[in-house]
Parts: structure tokens; sequence; C-alpha cells
């Protein structure tokens, strides 16, 4: 408080004196927004548009061993921070040698699942007998990139046995491209859940190990329920439940298997 | 892409039976090029006291500088070292008072307090600290570190098998993403001393 | 009395052009931590319950699995927060060592209208980017108080509130169930149902149900009241790594003793930016 | 896949706000709704937006809680102060010229909309509305928030000069009532404080007790 | 510092090379009424007498030992508005610490912070030293500690200590008195024992004030009906 | 007096060994020997005088302004050095206008004359600055409860009301003039008008003027009466009433030499 000028008539009040113009307001520069009549500033034109996407969350999982696949994904549909509904299918028996599990948008998983059943069963009424998996690999393909401009929001993974008696899986991304491979996951939960497959089904970053044994069904089992299970600790979009298939020669089996709820 | 990936690179720690593990990778990256494959990204702050940074690669050498100094000048005032839990509350205040214009690095801390307790604690970049019994990660590879750790820790390791068990869980993380790795490093601090290993990884 | 940078209080606003260039080059800031959050606090005959969920998220990856979003103000008052994480705890502790020092000061308990005026002033001062959303509730001379404070610096005064994303799943079980003059296990159990339902139908909130219970005679805070998201399932034999299964670069090993002195900078790393 | 925020976790808290105040011969009749939300969501459904100033002069708020909260503390700060060095009742026009010093010297900053009223000695009841830019206009009767373009013309049509207590209070209880139908923004419970020589009282009107009109 | 625009120092060497304004200011404090601490194994004691210069004076209104932090106190001797003006400063000290570091400022760190401010006093320009010296009574991860701060800035750390009016006496009685391993409960005694040494008339409750630190670290000042059960027990 | 000299009068911070302030009365001091200046509370307002020693013949009459109008229901006499005088008379405006302007109503009396008092004696705390070498007389009225107010500030910063009051080098006399009137009723209600006191202050100020040191002298009167704004009084009006006092001045001082 300069002494020579005591502001007297305001003294000892806070210093939130409301004469001192604060340094955001310039005279003109303020501009009503709900007046229609001003002009100069027109409300900024209000513009809606359509989001085409939106992702559910969920993540989907293919795993294959010497004679045996597993397919398994979560039942979680996630829209925005709720969750509209607990339980979903996302897995889709094709043939008994050949299941497919999709994440990303619902509508459009509900959709390509349906024009692949439709193509199955032309299949088998034109051949008269069931679609191969390296078939019904390249099948999905090719439906996925049909759609190469509008594609379908979904991230599949399709696994199975293949002619020879051979356990399978296919990774996929939106628009078609493939790769077939021991082990692969896809959704929200594919960074949590990808290191621990490549770690613990090939062993990749592991010194070699002659007596390291080849996993089996039931350990598959085991080790896909764990590493959901950790995925569902950390992704708020996985949960609920799990749905497991477990493809052999003998077929497809289905089993539940209950996660987190929150 | 964000600015905390500019120079790719990841920590992780884990606690195990009185001893603690801090890992990380060697990638020095601009953007998607490898410029260096010896970055170092943890740093000594006492024998029982690691301090792991991640993000823009100036300011984590800044503040590795910056946290030594005012380490150095608290046990020369104190005539005692810092505990963990206290440089992490110093670290903390010191990047929340740059709330608004703030260093761009996401610190890991690990170490042993007095009676040998492991303590390990990660904080965003605004210094909120979250203190864990289990695991911290740190880093563009975060996520795929939180699937592995969750997966493979154990408790009460010993430090061999936490040794193991942190190398796989980085290496397993490494491999997926493209910004990290290059090599890897790993201390285990125990209440003897600080045992330090290179991991022989992927190099791509 | 040149007081040190760090002394000076008040945020630094060093780094601002460095990071606005790098902003305007492409580089676009990262996202601080936040709580998705569902707190809550609720009115009974002698005091005030205030519970919060336990999950502090980064995007869609949980950060923390229990971290305490109850933050303490004095004795008698408590403060939960939602929003950006370190926003929360911080601006609780600043206030909470500003009603610490007036309580010396006046030599009289603190009352939960002072803490209030702290807060609000303090949030409104920086215009909603402390982005801070808190229920502060306490028990003090004048009785049980529960508010709510916005980010941008106002205040509701209500017999029960809930903030954050998970509020609305909490506010319907509060519209639902409150009635006035509950009794301390009713109030319990109202808070825990409210928290619990933004546990489960957020994806924001998770974890446990954490409790606070205020009253004349102190407060009790209950880390995990309710805990009903443990982690169910381990592989049956875990993973196991026997010592070698990792390749170690050959001759990388050292082992450095534990040093006995109080020598704190040895000559052996001093600034090693390299190796 | 970070998930957007609804937007009622981050718009400010803010008062869509229906509220109005009418002079009379001796005093004034101020009301408001309860509703104050943060975007969609009803963040308080009883909130009370009546601020009393000093013992007979009392402001109805209006925009963003945040500012008018804010504002309205420090206007009663100075009052009270004005009011010790001068040891007597201060005019209704002092508060409300403290409120438009605040709202004009800040607006770039602020999104206030207020009504100050009350009762003094030397001029009986008195209305007083600071919109937006800052303006200070006395009116015998004023309706602010965003509830008031909806009742525009009931008032002007059911206005009489010279009304008595009791009419006024109907005539701001029917008019906050239709207020609170058509806009979104406002609702809950309709408070009203009356203000006279001897000085002010508070009414509660619930919401399922307000006079009806034609609900379609 | 300070408001003033003085920008020489009022505390200047004399030819012999004493610095007299802190001579004087130590003349303030063995004016001001007599104040002890003594540190026992478990805990510390505080002591002061509490001259009130009239019977009408609400005796509870004037408090001589204040609280710092949960774990320390001070009690003072000399001019008692710069005491306050001390008191306000260390417990802003302790907060900021705190602030920092999430743990309570340890004692030798609270009576470091203090005693360079009492020391500016006496180097900056347009300030006098503070008229007062004081005894910081604190329980932290090194155990009890007593230290001592006159105005010159200098602290000493004690096993027991008295300033003011008759601190001459009160050090002699408590040197006769204080062993290493006493207990508190003693050192209480023996603190009241001092005071009444140099006591002009009766010792009551209202006229002295004790605050104790014991080992559940928490600091606390007598109630009168505390100091009165003590003043039973030594008649 | 044994201080003079021993620099404890060359600072107004610095107190005497006997709890003096030197600077202080020093300056009341320089106020003591200039024009006396005087005013009186009446029923319809509130009116100001002063006696203005007329320095050079070749002066425009009525320039040295002592009067000052300070807003329209306030009005000020200098007493003392007149550039110190427009200081204070600035600092009386801007209060009036800030007051109004913040509060919507006139300053009134109280508040001003307590604004111009912490003003003056704020200059009497610090050592960069010296008190103020001047007096002032305010009226004020405004049709406040209290009616109109005359209000005293000395160099010191003590500020008193009064019925009527005199400062400068013929206070002792005017006062006691002053006292002679017969100003208020039982209920100390004042009963004389201003266009009567304008009479009665012009006859003290020419029985209390020492012709033997300045010969040339003017009156100026300032006054706030009902209903109309703070004016000075016409010339015309005070130099009739002056000539008069002055005849009767002489036919007095006849009638005592017979």
């Amino acid at each position: 408080m300069s002494i020579l000028q005591p502001n007297a008539s305001v003294r000892g009040l806070p210093n939130a004196d409301p004469r001192v113009a604060s340094s955001g307001f310039k005279l003109g520069e303020h501009h009503d927004p709900y007046d229609p009549l001003d002009v100069a500033h027109p409300a900024a034109p209000l513009s809606r548009h359509f989001h085409p996407y939106e992702d559910n969350g969920g993540t989907v999982l293919s795993v294959s061993g010497g004679d045996y696949t597993i397919v398994a994904s979560d039942t979680r549909l996630g829209s925005g921070y709720s969750v509209p509904t607990r339980y979903v299918s996302r897995v889709i028996k094709l043939t008994d040698k050949a299941v497919l599990a999709s994440s990303g948008m619902h509508t459009d998983i509900a959709i390509l699942h349906k024009v692949l059943r439709i193509r199955l069963t032309q299949y088998r009424h034109r051949h008269r007998k069931e679609m191969s998996l390296e078939a019904i690999s390249q099948l999905l393909s090719t439906i996925l990139y049909y759609r190469r401009f509008q594609p379908y929001y979904t991230f599949n993974v399709l696994g199975g046995i293949d002619e020879n008696g051979q356990g399978w899986s296919y990774g996929y991304d939106a628009i078609g491209s493939h790769e077939k491979v021991r082990a692969v996951c896809s959704g929200s939960g594919q960074y949590l859940l990808q290191p621990v497959l490549d770690n613990q089904v090939e062993f990749r970053q592991m010194a070699a190990d002659p007596t390291r044994k080849e996993l089996q069904l039931e350990p598959c089992v085991e080790l896909v329920k764990d590493a959901f299970t950790s995925t569902c600790e950390r992704d708020i979009y996985t949960g609920d439940l799990v749905e497991i298939c477990r493809i052999t020669a003998k077929g497809v089996e289905m089993e539940k298997f209950e996660l987190r709820a929150d | 892409m964000s600015i905390l990936e500019y120079n790719g690179g990841c920590v992780l720690a884990m606690a195990g039976k009185e001893c603690v593990a801090i890992a990380s990778d060697k990638r020095l990256g601009v953007q998607l090029t490898t410029v260096a494959m010896d970055a170092n990204r943890i740093f000594r702050m006492h024998d029982k006291l690691y301090l792991g940074l991640t993000g823009l690669m100036t300011d984590i050498q800044t503040l590795d500088q910056l946290f030594r100094f005012k380490l150095e000048l608290y046990a020369m005032r104190e005539n005692r070292l810092m505990k963990p839990k206290t440089f992490a509350s110093l670290v903390s205040s010191t990047l929340y008072s740059k709330r608004f214009a703030p260093y761009f690095s996401e610190p890991v801390i690990a170490g042993l307090d007095k009676d040998n307790k492991p303590y390990i604690c990660s904080m965003d970049l605004l210094g909120c600290v979250a203190e864990e019994t289990e695991f911290v990660v740190a880093g563009t590879c975060a996520e795929s570190l939180f699937g592995t750790c969750e997966t493979f820790y154990k408790k009460d390791l010993e430090p061999d098998e936490l040794f193991e068990t942190v190398s796989q869980a980085l290496l397993a993380a490494l491999d997926r993403d493209c910004i990290s790795g290059w090599g890897a490093v790993v201390h285990i601090i125990t209440k003897d001393g600080v045992q330090t290993k290179e991991l022989d990884g992927r190099m791509d | 009395m040149n007081t040190p940078e760090s002394a000076r209080g008040g945020f630094c606003f060093e780094n601002a052009i460095r990071n606005s260039v790098l902003s305007a080059n492409g580089y676009k800031a990262p996202t601080a931590r936040k709580t998705g959050t569902t707190i809550a606090g609720v009115v009974f005959e002698g005091g005030v319950v205030l519970g919060a969920d336990t999950r502090a998220t980064s995007g869609a990856t949980v950060f923390e699995k229990n971290c305490q979003k109850i933050h303490y103000i004095a004795d008698n008052i408590m403060c939960c927060g939602a929003g950006t994480a370190a926003d929360t705890e911080h601006t609780t502790q600043l206030i909470a060592s500003k009603i610490w020092l007036h309580a010396l000061a006046t030599r009289r308990k603190p009352r939960v209208a002072t803490a209030l005026s702290m807060l609000k002033h303090m949030l409104f001062r920086y215009q909603g980017y402390v982005s801070a959303a808190l229920v502060l509730g306490g028990v003090d001379f004048h009785g049980p108080h529960l508010y709510t404070v916005y980010p941008h610096g106002s205040t509701d005064r209500l017999p029960y509130v809930s903030m954050g994303s998970g509020s609305l799943a909490a506010m319907a079980v509060f519209e639902a169930n409150y009635k006035d003059g509950l009794t301390l296990e009713d109030a319990k159990q109202l808070v825990y149902e409210g928290i619990s339902g933004g546990i489960f139908n957020d994806l924001g909130s998770g974890g446990n149900v954490d409790l606070c219970i205020i009253t004349a005679d102190g407060q009790e805070l209950i880390r995990g009241y309710a805990k009903e998201n443990e982690r169910k399932y381990r592989r049956p034999g875990g993973y196991k790594f026997p010592s070698g299964t990792t390749p170690v670069v050959p001759g990388s090993e050292k082992f450095k003793e534990q040093s006995k002195d109080f020598a704190l900078v040895t000559e052996q790393d001093g600034m090693d930016v390299s190796a | 896949m970070t998930p957007i925020q609804p937007e009622w976790t981050s718009t400010e808290h803010s008062m869509g706000t229906s509220i109005m105040a009418v002079a009379f011969d001796g005093g004034v009749v101020m009301g408001a709704d309860s509703r104050t939300t943060t975007g969609s969501y009803i963040a308080n459904r009883v909130s009370d937006k009546i601020t009393p100033m000093h013992d007979k002069i009392y402001c109805c708020r209006s925009g963003s809680a945040a500012d008018t909260q804010i504002i309205s503390d420090y206007v009663r700060h100075y009052l009270s102060m004005h009011a010790i060095e001068l040891s007597e009742e201060p005019d209704v026009a002092t508060a409300a010229k403290i409120f438009r010093t605040f709202c004009y010297y800040n607006k770039g900053q602020l999104m206030a909309g207020i009504i100050v009223a009350g009762y003094d000695d030397k001029k009986g009841g008195q209305v007083f509305t600071i919109p937006l830019g800052g303006a200070l206009v006395q009116q015998p009767f004023a309706i602010g928030g965003s509830g008031s373009s909806y009742i525009y013309g009931f008032c002007d049509s059911n206005y009489k000069e010279g009304m008595t207590k009791e009419e006024c209070i109907t005539f701001v209880k029917n008019a906050l009532s239709l207020a609170m139908a058509r806009d979104g923004s406002s609702g809950g419970v309709i408070r009203l404080v009356i203000i006279d020589k001897s000085g002010s009282s508070r009414e509660f009107h619930p919401g399922n007790k307000l006079p009806e009109f034609w609900q379609g | 510092m300070g408001e003033s625009d003085y920008s020489f120092s009022l505390t200047t060497f004399s030819p012999s090379g004493r610095l007299v304004q802190i001579e004087y200011a130590l003349n303030a404090v063995t004016a001001g009424a007599t104040a002890l601490g003594i540190k026992a194994g478990n805990g510390i004691v505080l002591a002061t007498e509490k001259r009130l210069p009239s019977p009408l004076m609400a005796f509870d209104s004037i408090q001589k030992v204040s609280m710092i932090t949960k774990s320390i106190g001070i009690v003072y001797a000399g001019m008692g508005p710069d005491s306050r003006v001390l008191i306000k400063k260390a417990r802003k000290a302790a907060q900021s610490y705190y602030q920092v570091y999430n743990e309570s400022i340890p004692v030798g760190q609270l009576v470091r912070e203090v005693a360079s401010v009492m020391q500016e006093f006496t180097q900056s320009g347009g300030v006098r030293p503070f008229g007062v010296s004081l005894l910081v009574a604190g329980f932290d991860d090194e155990g009890p500690q007593l230290c001592q701060i006159d105005p010159s800035g200098s602290y000493y750390a004690w096993k027991a200590s008295a300033i003011g009016k008759n601190m001459v006496n009160a050090k002699t009685f408590l040197e006769k008195r204080y062993s290493d391993d006493i207990e508190l409960e003693d050192a209480i005694h023996t603190a009241i024992l001092t005071l009444k040494e140099g006591f002009e008339g009766q010792v009551t409750e209202n006229n002295i004030e004790i605050g104790v630190i014991g080992e559940d670290k928490l600091f606390k000042t007598l109630t009168p009906a505390e100091t009165k059960d003590y003043l039973t027990e030594l008649e | 007096m044994a201080s003079i000299g021993t620099g404890y009068d060359l600072s107004s911070t610095i107190f005497s060994p006997d709890g003096r302030v030197f600077q202080i009365e020093y300056a009341t001091k320089a106020v003591e020997n200039s024009g006396t200046c005087m005013g009186i509370r009446c029923k319809d307002g509130v009116l100001l005088a002063v006696e203005k020693t007329i320095i050079s013949k070749m002066l425009v009459p009525g320039s040295l302004r002592r009067a000052h109008i300070v807003d329209k229901h306030a009005s000020l006499v200098v007493c003392g050095l007149i550039s110190d005088g427009r200081v204070i008379v600035d600092r009386a405006r801007e209060e009036c206008e800030n007051y109004l302007d913040f509060y919507g109503r006139p300053i009134p009396g109280a508040i001003l004359a307590d604004r111009l008092a912490h003003f003056v004696h704020l200059y009497t705390l610090h050592w960069s600055v010296r008190p103020f070498g001047c007096a002032i007389l305010l009226g004020v009225h405004n049709g406040e409860k209290q009616g109109a107010q005359l209000y005293m500030i000395e160099p010191s910063g003590v500020s008193y009301r009064y019925f009527a009051c005199a400062y400068g080098k013929g206070k002792q006399a005017a006062r006691t003039e002053l006292e002679k009137l017969s100003l208020n009723d039982k209920q100390a209600s004042p009963q004389i008008s201003c266009e009567q006191a304008v009479k009665d202050l012009a006859k003290i100020v020419v029985s209390v003027h020492d012709d033997s040191k300045d010969k040339e002298y003017e009156i100026e009167m300032i006054w706030v009466r009902d209903g109309k704004p703070a004016a000075m009084v016409p010339r015309d009006v005070v130099q009739k009433v002056h000539d008069e006092a002055k005849r009767e001045a002489e036919a007095d001082s006849d009638m005592e030499d017979e």
C-alpha cells in the first residue's frame, strides 16, 4: 500500500477491488451468446455429425496346441463408461472344427456372424461337406476386404482343427489381413494378453530348453483362464464372464468361467 | 503421437522377499528411429533407493540431476538417508509444483526402507503417487507390462526367482512394443547389495 | 530473505513455453491419471458417513486397484476426491495444512465451513483447471455437515451426495432408499450400496468399498469395508521360471556391496548419464 | 481406446434457473426454482438460489453456480462493511450497485444473471436486475434465468400495478410454475422470500404442490 | 526483510568486536519470566512462570507454551509479541516441510529453521534482533531432544536448561537434581520445584504453565487441573 | 523543551523521551500563524469563512482560493499552507467520487471526515514524509439525520465535529466571540440561519483582525444550504457585510475613545 495513495475508502478489505478492471476485459470483447441480434458475433454454426463406429470393448483369443485349439472371449458389452449388458456372446461355432470370436463394435459383429453363417450353409448345401478351416480363413478375409472402405469394425480371431488334425489359429485386422499362428488375441485387452501368450505358449523370450514339453489342452485352458483373469484386473472393458471353446477332433465344447464384475 | 512416446522406453519394478527389482529397456529413439542402445533410465539415489524415469529423455536427465541434488542436500542437512516413502513425496511435490507446465516424465521408485521392507511406487507426470505392494510399471508398453506382471507375479519371491520373473515380464512386453527394447537392465536390490544384470533380449 | 525456488509456493510455469511449442508440433500433451470414481456421503443421526471406491484409471487401463480416495483434512473432517488424481490429492493436502495452522492459531477445533471456503476459493481462482470434484464431510461445533465441491468452485450442502463417473449409479440408490434420521448402521449400509452401485455399473469405478464414519467423538476410516472384487483365479502351479531361463549378456553381471558408511556419492557411479 | 467422458462429468455446474422478484407497496416477493445442473444431470434438485445479502436485501442467482456464489460472498462482505461504517441499514440500490461493479468489470470471465431485491426505509420495496452484460436496471418486477424466456407473455399480461403481498405471491408462484414446466433446466421446488419493513420470511412449495396448468 | 526501506543493518559491531544489540536482546530475555526444560529418558517437560500483572487478568488467555507440530513444543522467555512472530514462522516452516516430504519435520531441522530466521534479523536492514530465547522440545526418530535458541540465532542441545529471570540459580538447581536416567514424571516434579525456587509468592496451577511430550510423541500442555495434581503431590 | 536540537525533532517517527512528536507540534505552529478561518453550523446549512491577508496590491482579488467545493453537499476551507491544503482537497473530492460510484449514495459527512483524518494522520507515521502544514474545516449538509455538520481536521489527524469552530492566527479570540453567539436552542439544535451567520462571521473576522500586522485582507465565505449545492457566498454580499462590520468596529472604537 503506497503511503502516498492509501486507498482509504476500501482500506483493509480483501484486495479484490472490483473496480480494478481484470486483464481479460476489453470493451466490446464480450458478446452475449444468447443475443440473436449480435450480428458481429453470430453463434458458431452448430454442427452435428454422425459417428458411425463405437467400440464396445471385449477381449477375444485363440490358442492352438498339437491337436487342439482353444477359442475364448469375455461377454461384457461396454459403451462409454456404462455396461448395457454383462452377457453377449462373441463366439460363433462355424463348423465342428472351426470357431470364430470377434470383438469391436457389436452391431458389426452380429452382422458379420450372420453373413458367415449364411455363406457356410450355402457351402454345405453346394459341396455337401463342411468347409475346412483353411477355406473359412480365406472366406472371412474376403468378406472383410469386400467392405474395404466402410469396414466391419470388428477384430476377429479364428481357431480350429485343420484337415490333417492339427490345431491352428488365425488373427485378423478389420479389413481381412490375416496370419496363421499358434496363439493370437485381440480387442481391448490385446496389449495385456498377447505378451503372456508369446511367453507361455511359444516360450519366445526363454533360453532354449530341450526338456520343455508342449502345452497340453487342459494346462492351456488353465493358462487361458489365468490370462483372462489378469486382463480383467487391468482392463475396464473386460470382465463378467468368459466363454471358452475347446476344439478337438471330437468337436467343440463350450465352458463358462466367471470373472470379476466391477 | 504423445510426447511421452517421443523417446520410447519403459521401466518396471517388482517387490520380492526383503528385496526389490527395478528394470528398464535401453533404447533411446527419436520417434521410430533408434538413436542409442545404451540409454540409462534407472538412477541410483542411494544403495537402497533407485529411481526409474520414463518419458522425454531431456526431462529424465534434468529430473535425475534435480533429485540427486535435493537428496544429497537432505542427507547433509538431516544426517540420514532419505526413506523411499519420503523420497516419493519429494518427487511428487516437485512434479506437482509444475502442475500447469509439467515435466514429461513418469517416475517409478523402488527401494528398501530401514527394516528392509520393499517400497515401490509409480506416479503420473503430475506426481500422483500410486504405492503398490506387488509391482509398478511405466512407459510406452505399460499396458503390456501390466498384463505380464499381473500374470507372472508371485508374493515373496527370493532374489533369484524375482530376477527371472521380472526379466520374463519385461522381455515379453518389450517384444510387442516397437519403440522399447534394444537391450534391458535389471537391478535387484537386497539388504546385502545390488545385483545388476543386462538381459540378452532381441535387438530389433 | 530469498526463498529457494521451491519454497516460493504457487505453481511454476517455467516449462510452459517449451510445452506449448511441443504440442504445437503435434506431440499432444499426455493425459494425467484420472480417478473415474464413485464417491458419496450421507448425513445420519450422529454424523456423516463417506464412501469411495478404490480404482484409479488412466484411459481404459486400471492404474491402481486399491488407491485411497478419502483424504484427511482434520480429525473431524474428511474429503473424498474425484477427477484428476494429482489435483484431488494435493488440493486436500494443502487445505489440511492450512486448517491445521488455523486450528493452532485459533486454538479451536476446525469447522467444515472453513475447509469448504478454503477449497471453494482455491478452485475458483484456478477456474476449474485444477479439476477436483470433492465430497466434503465432517462434524463440528454446529453438528454434521456434508457438501459437494465442483472443480469451478461451486458448492452445495445436502443430506446425501455423490460425485464422480459413478455418481449416477450411487445417486439412484440414495434417491430410492435415503430417509432422514438414519441410524449409523443404516447409513453405512446405504453408502455401501451406493458405492457398490458405482463399482459394478460404472467402468471408471471398481475395487473395494472404503467407508469413513465421522461423529462428534471422532472418525473411523475403514479401508476395504467390502472387498468383493479380489482376484478369484490363479493358474494352479503358477509360472515357474527356473534360474537361467532368461539369457543374460555374459560378463554384464555386477554386484555392489551395500556401503556400510554414509558415503552418498561414490566415484563409481558419478554422473552416469550413458551406461 | 480411451472411453469418452459423458458430458456431465466435465461441464461447469450451472443454474439454468427461473428466478423472479416483484415489488409491492412496503416490500418485495422473491422466488426461484431449485434445480442446478452439470450438463443434463441434475446436480442438486433442492438448491437455494435466493441468497441473503443483508437483513432485508436478498439476491436471486442464475448462470454459473460458482461465479454467482463467489460474487454474492464478496457483495455480502462489502455490504456488511458499508452497513457497519454507516451504522444504519444499507440501501437496496447500494447492494445492486456493488453487484453491478463486479459483474461489469469482470464480464469477460463471468456468467452471472442476478436479481437484487429488498426493502429500505428510503424507498421501500425495490427490485433491480443485472443481466449478463452487467447493466443495472430497476424494475417493478424482474424475471431471469433460462426459464424466464417462457413467461414474458404471462408476466406482462398478469402483472398489475399496486398488487398486494398475497397477489404478488400468487403471481410469482404461477409464473415460476409455468417456467419450470417448460424449461428443462428449471424445476424442483419453489422457494420464496418475502421482505418487508419487519424483516424477511421464507416459503417452501414442494414440486408436487405447485399450481397446475395445461399439461397436454 | 520486513516492510522497512532501510538497507543497512541496525546490529553493528562495536569497536571491541561485540554485537551489542544482541547482548541487549539477551538482557530482554533475562528480564522475562523464567522458563525451563528437562529432557528425561522417555520424554521432555517444558515449564514456565506465568506472572500475571493483575489478578483481574484471565490467566488462560495467556499461552506461553505453544505446540508447533504434534510432536514439537516451544516455550519462550522474554518479549511475548516477538515470540508470537517466531511461533507463527515455526509452524509455517513445519507445514512447508510436511508439504514436501509428507513426514513431520525432525526437531533438529525445525531448530535450524527458527535459528536461521532469528539470525537473519541480526543481519538484515531495518530490523532488530528478537527479544526472546526459545526452548524447543520434541520427540522424533532420534528420540527426545531439548534445544535452546538465543537471539543471536545460535542453538544448543541440552539435557536440561533454564532461561529468563533467575536462570542462573535454576540451572545450578537443575544441575544438582538432574541424572541421565531421570523419568518423565520425576522430571515434571523437578521442573516445578525449580520454578518454585525463584518464584515470588505462592505457585498455583494458574501462574505456571507446563508442556509435556512423552513416548506417545504427542506434545500437550497440562490443564490447570493436571498441574494442580502435580502441585498437591509435591506438598 | 530540552529535546530541541538533540535530534528528537527531526522525524515524525521519533518520540522524544517525554513522549512528544515534535514534527506534529511544529506543523500545528505553522497553521497557527496563518489567516483566521472559522465555521458555523446553522439550521439551514453550514457556513465557512476565512480571513485572507492580501500580500500585494497587484493581486487579482479572490485569486488565492482557500475555500473549495468538494462535492454537491460538501465544502472545505484550508487554514495554513494553501498548497498542502490542495492535496487534501483533491483527496476529499476523490473520496466523494469513489464513494458515490461504489455505494450509489453521497458520502456521509462523518465518513468523509474520518477518511480525511486518516489520510492526514498517515503522514505523521512514516519517516519518508512530513505532516501536513494545514488544518481543514469541512462543512457538509446532505439532508442526513444529523443535519448540517461542521468538522475540523488538524495536522495531527485529530478530527472533531463542532457547532462552531475557528483556527489560525485569531483562533482564540474568534472562539470566544463564537461562544457568545446563541447558536443553539436548549436541544442543541441550530437556531441561526446561514444569512444571519454571514454577518456574524464578518463581524468576528473584523474584530479578530490585528490591523498592526498586515493591513489589507479580504474575507472569503462558502456555504452549503438546504436543497442547494455547495457554493461560494457571492463576493458582493461578503464585501457589503465586511464593510458594514468595519464601520461598526470603527463606531465602537470611537465610542471607547470618548
